[in-house]
């Protein structure tokens, strides 16, 4: 019997719900172990970099890499499973579009650490930071050095497929995994590179079972505030529902649950920028002429840049607030 | 007849266009001005109260301006006879700001020493000075030393109307100073400074 | 030469009013800096946010948008949207840390070639005085297209 | 209580103390409290425009600064005289329309650690905080004794209406706003078609004769339409009507005797003031006729039916005057 | 979409003589693009004197024949003035048009900018984004839909009435839709016409005669166009068909019940509030169609509960009181707007006392005056309905040319004002004054009636006139109005007393002219009046294809005028009926409908009415013929589902990193 093809997932900066989506699945996943070796999936198994260098090039089938490059190591990493592996596949919102991890785009790096380790949160009186290299009797040892800005996986290395969602659905990795499956048993055949896996090609609003009309809002409401009408689209009643420019896949969970859609598939088939459609979207049903009457009725969005990039920053046509991309320009002229 | 017995015409610039001055007129005006808009419709001088009075209606006035005739425009009496009624900024067809162009004139008429009734000039300025002086004016002041100049043989007439408002108290003997004098005295010394640089 | 800032501002403009102003602008010889590099909407209701932020990306220190005077827009209301979209997107690009006067709306008719020209000089001037904006200088490569992604992206040694 | 900020202007506390004293005497009733702005200086009436601009400008503005730096939570600056009142108001638009000269003024106020913004104060003239703000029904509210059988001619003068920047009043030329606060009084209000023609202005210190005829129009003109008295919001009209009115008839060779009172003392008198605390006695031209036909207790007479319109019209109908919505509104707040 | 940079382009750098030449470095520019831009596909870039000459055209065509160019980049001079050219020309050669492009380095860059280095460099960058963008340009074709020939024609005046009849005598079907009881609109109430002096109602009757009985028009007076949907060819039009308590097959039009009625109304309309008329009525003698109207707010049945005098006179029963609004719909491939305009409102400029003193009249007031059919017989008399005045003045201008109310010029006013001022020297022999600004007499015969007028006597003052008073100074002003005004020429102010005041009031855009214009899907000037297409060029058509306006709704004019724009509308009317199809532009939106969530983000925003949402599928459609390509719907799709052609995301987002590449690229930058 010939050898079962390899397969192996990393762990990037992201908070670990993606590897608890792939666990579950339940029973499916050991359709993974019986037509997989699992080579290399640090947070189920002991495995070791040098192991995976070691390997042959491309010799890995599959990688699911979920989390965004925050730091050296990151970025070390995804090129080297890139390297070893045949297909790459940016698993779940971090490694698409940098989802939470990458709101720390908003500010300068060097104010994320401050804040960490020098404010409210840490009781710091001698002013300790972390330093990225350390003499010990043992010899220099290093911890990873932290990158201007959140990338996501694309933006480092060449990706084969995409799966958004934050994590992505159960429901969604176990289709994917069948049809991986049927193309080893030549069942199927893949789709063709940079395909959007395991999501619809519609939007949110496409598998919501809600009432929907011609828009025009007179107000914004936090969801709080308010008692939705359990049959009405939540946008007319006022609540900044993203649905409408977020990608399919998910069954409308959250408008189903009665909660606006917050984004976390991602932006819909070919959107260059996701909190542009909204904004976009947004803005043209406002029921306002006058530039006052606008404003009043925007007073309404709270926290517009986190309303339609929260899960968006990094995969953005922007990227990064100002301050970040400021220090990421200085960065790579270092570099350079 | 013989060609030499015909005067020769008179070249048109004989006398020196001054093609600037409506421009200046303009810049020296508070807001904008839109003199450079005036149609020559005359709602200014059928307008105005006291056009009887003037040498040229305003509207002409604007045409001298317009054909920088600096000395003629700015020796007329018609700045100083406007009583800044507006009737005629209403109702300008143009929104020419006529009131305000006329104050314009009178301060360039000042400066130039341009004016030939030097009466309304010396009001202003004589009140100005009280105020200058004081921080408020003083109509004792101001009408006496006014009339003992301009008007002596009026004054014995203007005596019952005179005594009236004293005996009244509705005139002061004496003029009321403001208490922060010398700050309006700095803050006046500056704008003049300020205007001096225009 | 001086090092003296010469900003890259992009403009989008519509096809009725604005873009015809920036014509009379051009046939009545009225002159403003060669900063601003216009594109022609059909409408200024056309404007996608989406173009003004792929512009700040790909190098432009400021955006400016034109349209036809509320009430005269050719497609009869179009330029409202513009004007509630450019507001949203400005309270957006503000959280991301941009100078509220980087991106601009006018209006402009097409007779209005010579207020056309003065905005534009204005907007020059008033982005001369914000300075560079470092979003995708400085050779680093910005939001490249599919083709260059292909070219670019090698299997690191 | 509404606060004020009040700038009186020079002539309140001379020549026309009497508008000062029946200004104070109403102010209680109506609820009106006004608050005089500490050390003001003269507005250089319509004289120190024609001298030098920015000084000028810097005069008035000095007013404005000190009335900004005065309001507390009011931001209505009122004068009852009409040229401070046009000045100020000037002031306050020009600055802004004319940001050059914004900008000098206020450099010349900074020499004496003052500034201004234009646009931060509502400059408004007495008449039309009393007509608009406490409104009419509310003033009507306060006569105990309708002027029944006085016969007014109602006279604003120039530079209440006009130039008019906030648009604020009714009309340029036959605004509304005076005879109908005087009917809300009870009086008989005659249709004075000269209501907003000049007074003479500062002809009467420069050329009297112009002036003189100027006057010599306005009191004929009120004479033929049998007015009791003239009613004057200004202290200039005041003065020149009432102290110059002698010597027009000397010029003239005519016998007008025409009494010129501030329309806060018919106020007064309405609300049952005492003449003396109005500053009655204190016009050259005597008010006696007034006070003596307010005397006769006479009850209102009931006014005669308006006579059948005839059967058969006469001659050919009359267009219907136009009503501005700003009038209509008005004339629905007096109930006579 | 690119195919595997398979894009050939040619582009081309016109030096418009020396027009751009004189401060672009063309021929630098057109050398950089061809080795600089190599890899973004051109293949061949030229420079030449003119390209829009016809040599420079046959350059383009050469190249696409022989060099198999697929697009085509033309730096010159502003699209608005040569895109068609360019687009002809790729056409003659067999490439699509749509896949020309051109970049304006005349009005944008040489006309406006004066460093030679810095222009040169902004028309590369711009050359740059025209071939980006060129790239992502696909071949269109335009859609064609065929042409309903029947037509509407919306207000029954002078202009509607001669477009109705020049269709309906080419032998299609026309519907008039007039708001009032009957046509004729403001020419029925003039007396005589300038120059000429002809009796209006004797030219304009037997034409409302000829509406009224001609078989090819419907004609729907006493009506009102409430809905208009559809595009050109194609317009479903929704007409509110007002009850006039009238059953208009049993009335005879005899007159009985007008003479019957008991109730006296102002006439406001047609006599200009200086007549009577009755409750129960038709305007004028001559009204087409001569069936009353009931004014039912004003009517004692309505007002009492008691009278029907009319029903108990009608000798055919012909009065219906239970008669109620009717909706008709009928369809039309094209309109003609004709909805005149509304006269200013004198009462507005106080200073001139109209609706205060008795005896200043407007302009319609005296048209009334002087009509032998008015409520004078011809009269020129003062208010008292007697005296004949001995002294007139007429007042050019009022609410025209003034920013205080309207700065247009009204056009019509100074030969109106002539034509008064004869009249009233006709039939009073007065003493006539003309008050003007400018003497405006220039069209055929105009000035001519200007030196009759002169020659006349009547005494004309330039000036436009401060006042009208009634407070005299003057003994000889006593009783009298008095005009005060500077005589211009004169340079002094004069007070002249006449015994009547004429206003010559301008012309002012209906009052609901906004609401009609968004009706039917066309706009308005900031005047009011409704914006033709081109001002010179196409001063009929309008931006929304078969949509047509005529006479003054356009902008004021006179009579010939008026007529020659109906004329010239039912021209283009016909045109497009006889081309049976018509192409639209096939600059549009659409919808992907696979990518369509059925959010109905866009369903409000179109204002042609082209959104349509379809509740079965849960997805939104786009009807290409209604729509009008503005984009505002592209760009508002939340979902990417929406594309728009011509002006796609791909072609703008290419276009911007075109225009960006030089400072992104320093290589590029290089010369």
């Amino acid at each position: 019997m010939t050898e079962k093809p390899k397969f192996a997932m990393y762990w990037a900066a992201s908070c670990g719900g993606c590897e608890i989506a792939v666990l579950n699945i339940h029973e499916k996943i050991l359709d993974v172990d019986a037509n997989f070796d699992v080579v290399f999936w640090p947070v189920a198994m002991d495995a070791k970099y040098k192991d995976v260098e070691a390997m042959e090039d491309g010799s890995i089938l599959l990688t699911l890499f979920n989390g965004g490059i925050r730091n050296d190591e990151n970025e070390h990493i995804a090129k080297l499973l890139r390297k070893k592996s045949k297909i790459l596949v940016a698993f779940g919102s971090c490694a698409n579009e940098g989802c939470i991890p990458g709101l720390a785009n908003l500010s300068d790096s060097r104010e994320i650490v401050h804040t960490a380790f020098n404010t409210i949160s840490t009781d710091n009186p001698h002013e300790i930071y972390p330093m990225t290299s350390y003499d010990v009797p043992e010899g220099e040892i290093h911890i990873p050095k932290i990158l201007p800005v959140l990338k996501t996986l694309d933006q480092v290395v060449d990706v084969d497929y995409y799966m958004p969602g934050c994590p992505p659905e159960s429901h969604q990795i176990a289709a994917v995994i069948d049809l991986v499956v049927d193309v080893l048993h030549g069942k199927a055949e893949l789709p063709p590179k940079g395909t959007v896996i395991g999501a619809g090609n519609s939007t949110v609003c496409d598998e919501c079972k809600r009432t929907r009309n011609v828009k025009t809002i007179k107000s914004f409401q936090r969801i709080w505030g308010v008692a939705p009408d359990p049959s009405l689209c939540l946008l007319e009643q006022g609540i900044p529902c993203n649905g409408p420019a977020t990608r399919s896949g998910c069954n409308a969970r959250c408008p189903t649950a009665g909660a606006q859609c917050i984004g976390c598939y991602g932006p819909a088939e070919g959107v260059a920028d996701y909190g542009a459609r909204l904004i976009s979207a947004f803005a043209s049903v406002i029921d306002a002429k006058d530039p006052q009457e606008i404003d009043r009725i925007l007073d309404g969005l709270v926290d517009p840049t986190g309303q339609f990039y929260r899960f968006n920053l990094a995969g953005s046509l922007l990227k990064a607030a100002v301050p970040a991309w400021k220090a990421e320009s200085t960065h790579e002229k270092e570099k350079a | 007849m013989t060609d030499q017995m015909i005067a020769p015409p008179i070249p048109i610039q004989a006398q020196g266009e001054d093609l600037t001055l409506l421009e200046e007129v303009a810049s020296r005006t508070a807001g904008v001005s839109r003199l450079e808009m005036c149609i020559q419709c005359g709602t200014c001088g059928g307008s105005c109260p006291s056009a009887d009075a003037m040498d040229h209606t305003p509207r002409m006035l604007f045409a001298m301006l317009r054909a920088g005739m600096r000395q003629e425009a700015l020796k007329s009496n018609t700045p100083w006879i406007c009583v800044s009624c507006y009737h005629c900024v209403v109702r300008c067809p143009q929104e020419v700001h006529i009131a305000d162009v006329m104050y314009t004139l009178k301060s360039m008429a000042i400066r130039a020493k341009l004016y030939r009734d030097s009466t309304a000039p010396d009001f202003s300025q004589t009140f100005v000075g009280m105020v200058e002086e004081y921080g408020r004016s003083f109509e004792l002041g101001l009408a006496s030393q006014h009339y003992l100049k301009h008007f002596p043989l009026r004054l014995p007439n203007m005596m019952p109307m005179g005594m009236g408002m004293l005996s009244k108290k509705r005139m002061s003997l004496t003029p009321k100073r403001i208490k922060h004098i010398n700050q309006l005295k700095t803050i006046l010394k500056r704008a003049k400074e300020l205007e001096a640089e225009q | 030469m001086t090092d003296s800032f010469e900003p890259t501002i992009i403009g989008f403009t519509c096809n009725w009013c604005s873009y015809r102003a920036a014509d009379l602008a051009g046939t009545a010889r009225i002159k403003y800096p060669p900063n601003v590099r216009l594109i022609r909407l059909m409408c200024s209701g056309r404007l996608d946010p989406t173009f003004v932020f792929k512009a700040l990306a790909n190098g432009a220190d400021g955006v400016i948008i034109t349209g036809c005077h509320p009430g005269e827009c050719h497609y009869i209301e179009q330029n409202y949207k513009a004007l509630r979209r450019f507001h949203l997107m400005k309270r957006t690009l503000q959280g991301l840390g941009l100078e509220p006067g980087r991106v601009k709306l006018i209006w402009a008719s097409a007779a209005e070639g010579a207020k056309f020209a003065s905005e534009i000089t204005a907007f020059v001037e008033e982005i001369r005085a914000l300075g560079p904006l470092h979003w995708g200088k400085n050779g680093s490569a910005p939001s490249p297209t599919v083709e260059a992604v292909q070219e670019k992206v090698e299997v690191p040694a | 209580m509404t606060d004020y900020l009040l700038y009186p202007g020079c002539s309140m506390e001379t020549s026309a103390r009497a508008y000062y004293d029946s200004l104070k005497a109403i102010a209680g009733p109506i609820g009106l409290n006004l608050k005089e702005i500490d050390d003001w200086n003269c507005c250089g009436a319509t004289e120190y425009l024609g001298i030098s601009l920015t000084p000028a400008y810097a005069l008035i503005a000095r007013n404005l600064a000190l009335a900004s730096n005065a309001a507390n939570g009011t931001r209505t600056l009122v004068a009852p005289c009409s040229a401070c009142y046009l000045n100020l108001a000037k002031a306050d638009y020009y600055m802004n329309e004319r940001p050059k000269l914004g900008q000098m003024v206020n450099e010349a106020l900074e020499a004496g650690g003052l500034s201004y913004t234009p646009g931060s104060l509502d400059i408004r003239h007495l008449l039309d905080v009393l007509v608009y703000d406490i409104g009419l029904s509310a003033i009507e509210k306060k006569v105990v004794q309708p002027l029944t059988n006085l016969r007014v001619a109602p006279y604003l003068g120039c530079m209440v209406p006009r130039p008019d920047y906030q648009h604020r009043w009714s009309d340029h030329e036959q605004p509304i706003e005076l005879d109908l606060l005087l009917k809300a009084l009870g009086a008989q209000v005659i249709e004075f078609p000269l209501k907003t023609e000049c007074c003479g202005g500062h002809m009467t210190q420069i050329g009297p004769a112009t002036a003189f005829e100027m006057i010599r129009r306005l009191i004929s003109g009120a004479d033929e339409h049998e007015a009791d008295v003239m009613v004057t919001v200004c202290p200039m009209c005041q003065l020149n009507l009432d102290g110059y009115q002698g010597e027009a008839n000397r010029f003239f060779g005519t016998n007008y005797h025409m009494p010129i009172l501030f329309f806060t003392q018919l106020m007064g008198l309405a609300f049952g003031i005492d003449p003396k605390e109005l500053g009655f006695g204190l016009e050259l031209v005597s008010a006696k006729n007034v006070l003596d036909t307010l005397g006769i207790k006479a009850p209102p007479e009931t006014p005669p039916a308006p006579p059948r319109r005839p059967r058969k019209p006469e001659g050919l109908p009359m267009p219907k005057p136009l009503k501005r919505p700003k009038v209509e509104e008005l004339e629905k707040e007096v109930t006579q | 979409m690119t195919e595997n940079n398979q894009e050939k382009i040619g582009v081309y750098v016109c030096h418009c003589g020396t027009n751009i030449a004189g401060v672009v470095n063309v021929q630098e520019v057109a050398e950089w693009a061809a080795s600089k831009l190599k890899h973004r596909g051109v293949v061949i870039a030229r420079e030449y004197k003119f390209m829009c000459s016809s040599l420079g055209q046959e350059l383009i065509e050469k190249d696409i024949k022989e060099l198999g160019l697929n697009r085509v980049v033309v730096a010159a001079c502003s699209p608005h003035l040569h895109e068609k050219t360019f687009r002809t020309a790729c056409a003659n050669a067999g490439l699509n048009p749509f896949l020309c492009e051109m970049v304006s380095i005349r009005e944008q860059v040489s006309w406006v900018h004066t460093d030679k280095v810095a222009a040169t460099a902004k028309a590369k960058a711009m050359i740059a984004g025209g071939v980006e963008r060129v790239r992502y340009n696909s071949p269109l074709e335009p859609l064609m839909v065929p042409i309903n020939p029947a037509t509407l024609v919306v207000g029954g005046g002078i202009a509607g009435i001669q477009s109705a009849l020049e269709i309906a005598d080419a032998g299609h079907h026309v519907y008039m839709v007039e708001r009032e009881p009957s046509i004729g609109g403001h020419m029925a109430q003039f007396d005589k016409t300038f120059p000429t002096l002809d009796c209006a109602a004797c030219i304009l009757t037997p034409k409302m005669v000829s509406v009224g009985s001609h078989p090819n028009i419907t004609l729907l007076t006493w009506s009102e166009v409430e809905k208009v949907e559809g595009y050109v060819g194609n317009f479903t039009v929704t007409v509110r068909k007002k009850a006039r308590k009238i059953n208009e097959e049993l009335c005879t039009g005899c007159g009985i019940c007008q003479e019957k009625c008991p109730k006296k109304v102002i006439d406001n309309v047609y006599e200009a509030g200086l007549g009577y008329r009755k409750a129960i009525y038709t305007p004028f003698p001559q009204a087409v169609p001569n069936r009353p109207v009931m004014d039912v707010e004003n009517c004692t049945y309505y007002e009492k509960g008691t009278c029907k005098a009319c029903e108990k006179f009608c000798p055919t029963n012909a009065i219906d009181f239970d008669q109620q609004d009717e909706i008709l719909n009928f369809e039309v491939g094209n309109i003609v707007l004709a909805t005149g305009y509304d006269l200013f409102d004198a009462r507005r400029v106080t200073n001139y006392g109209y609706g205060r003193l008795p005896n200043v009249f407007t302009s319609l007031e005296v048209e009334r005056l002087t009509n032998a059919a008015g409520p004078t017989t011809g009269n020129i008399v003062l208010r008292d309905g007697k005296t004949v005045p001995k002294a007139v003045g007429i007042i050019h201008c009022v609410g025209s040319r003034d920013r205080n109310f309207n700065n247009y010029c009204s056009v019509i006013c100074c030969m109106q004002s002539l034509k008064f001022a004869h009249l009233v020297h006709e039939r009073t022999g007065a003493t006539v004054y003309n008050f003007y600004i400018d003497m405006r007499t220039a069209f055929k015969d105009y000035d001519e009636f200007y030196q009759r007028v002169l020659e006349e006597g009547t005494l004309f003052v330039r000036g436009k006139v401060a006042e009208v008073s009634d407070v005299p100074r003057t003994e000889r002003e006593k009783g009298k109005l008095i005009i005060q005004v500077e005589d211009t020429l004169v340079g002094k102010q004069r007070r002249i007393p006449v015994d009547m005041v004429i206003l010559s009031t301008g012309l002012e855009p209906r009052k609901d002219a906004k609401e009609v214009a968004k009706l039917f899907g066309i706009s308005c000037s900031v005047n009011g009046w409704f914006i033709e297409k081109h001002p010179k060029l196409d001063p009929i058509a309008t931006m929304t294809e078969g949509i047509y306006i005529a006479g003054c709704a356009q902008g004021p004019k006179d009579i010939p005028n008026s007529v020659a724009q109906g004329a010239a509308a039912s021209a283009r009317v016909l045109g497009k009926i006889e081309q049976k199809q018509i192409a639209l532009e096939p600059i549009r939106a659409s919808v992907i409908e696979e990518k369509c969530s059925g959010c109905r983000i866009c369903n409000g925003l179109c204002p042609f009415n082209a959104i349509t949402f379809h509740e079965d599928r849960m997805v939104t459609e786009i009807n290409p013929a209604l729509c009008q390509g503005c984009g505002t719907c592209v760009a508002a799709c939340p979902a990417g589902a929406i594309t728009g052609t011509g002006f796609s995301n791909d072609q703008i987002m290419a276009q911007i990193e075109g225009l960006l590449m030089l400072n992104v690229d320093q290589e590029l930058a290089v010369a």
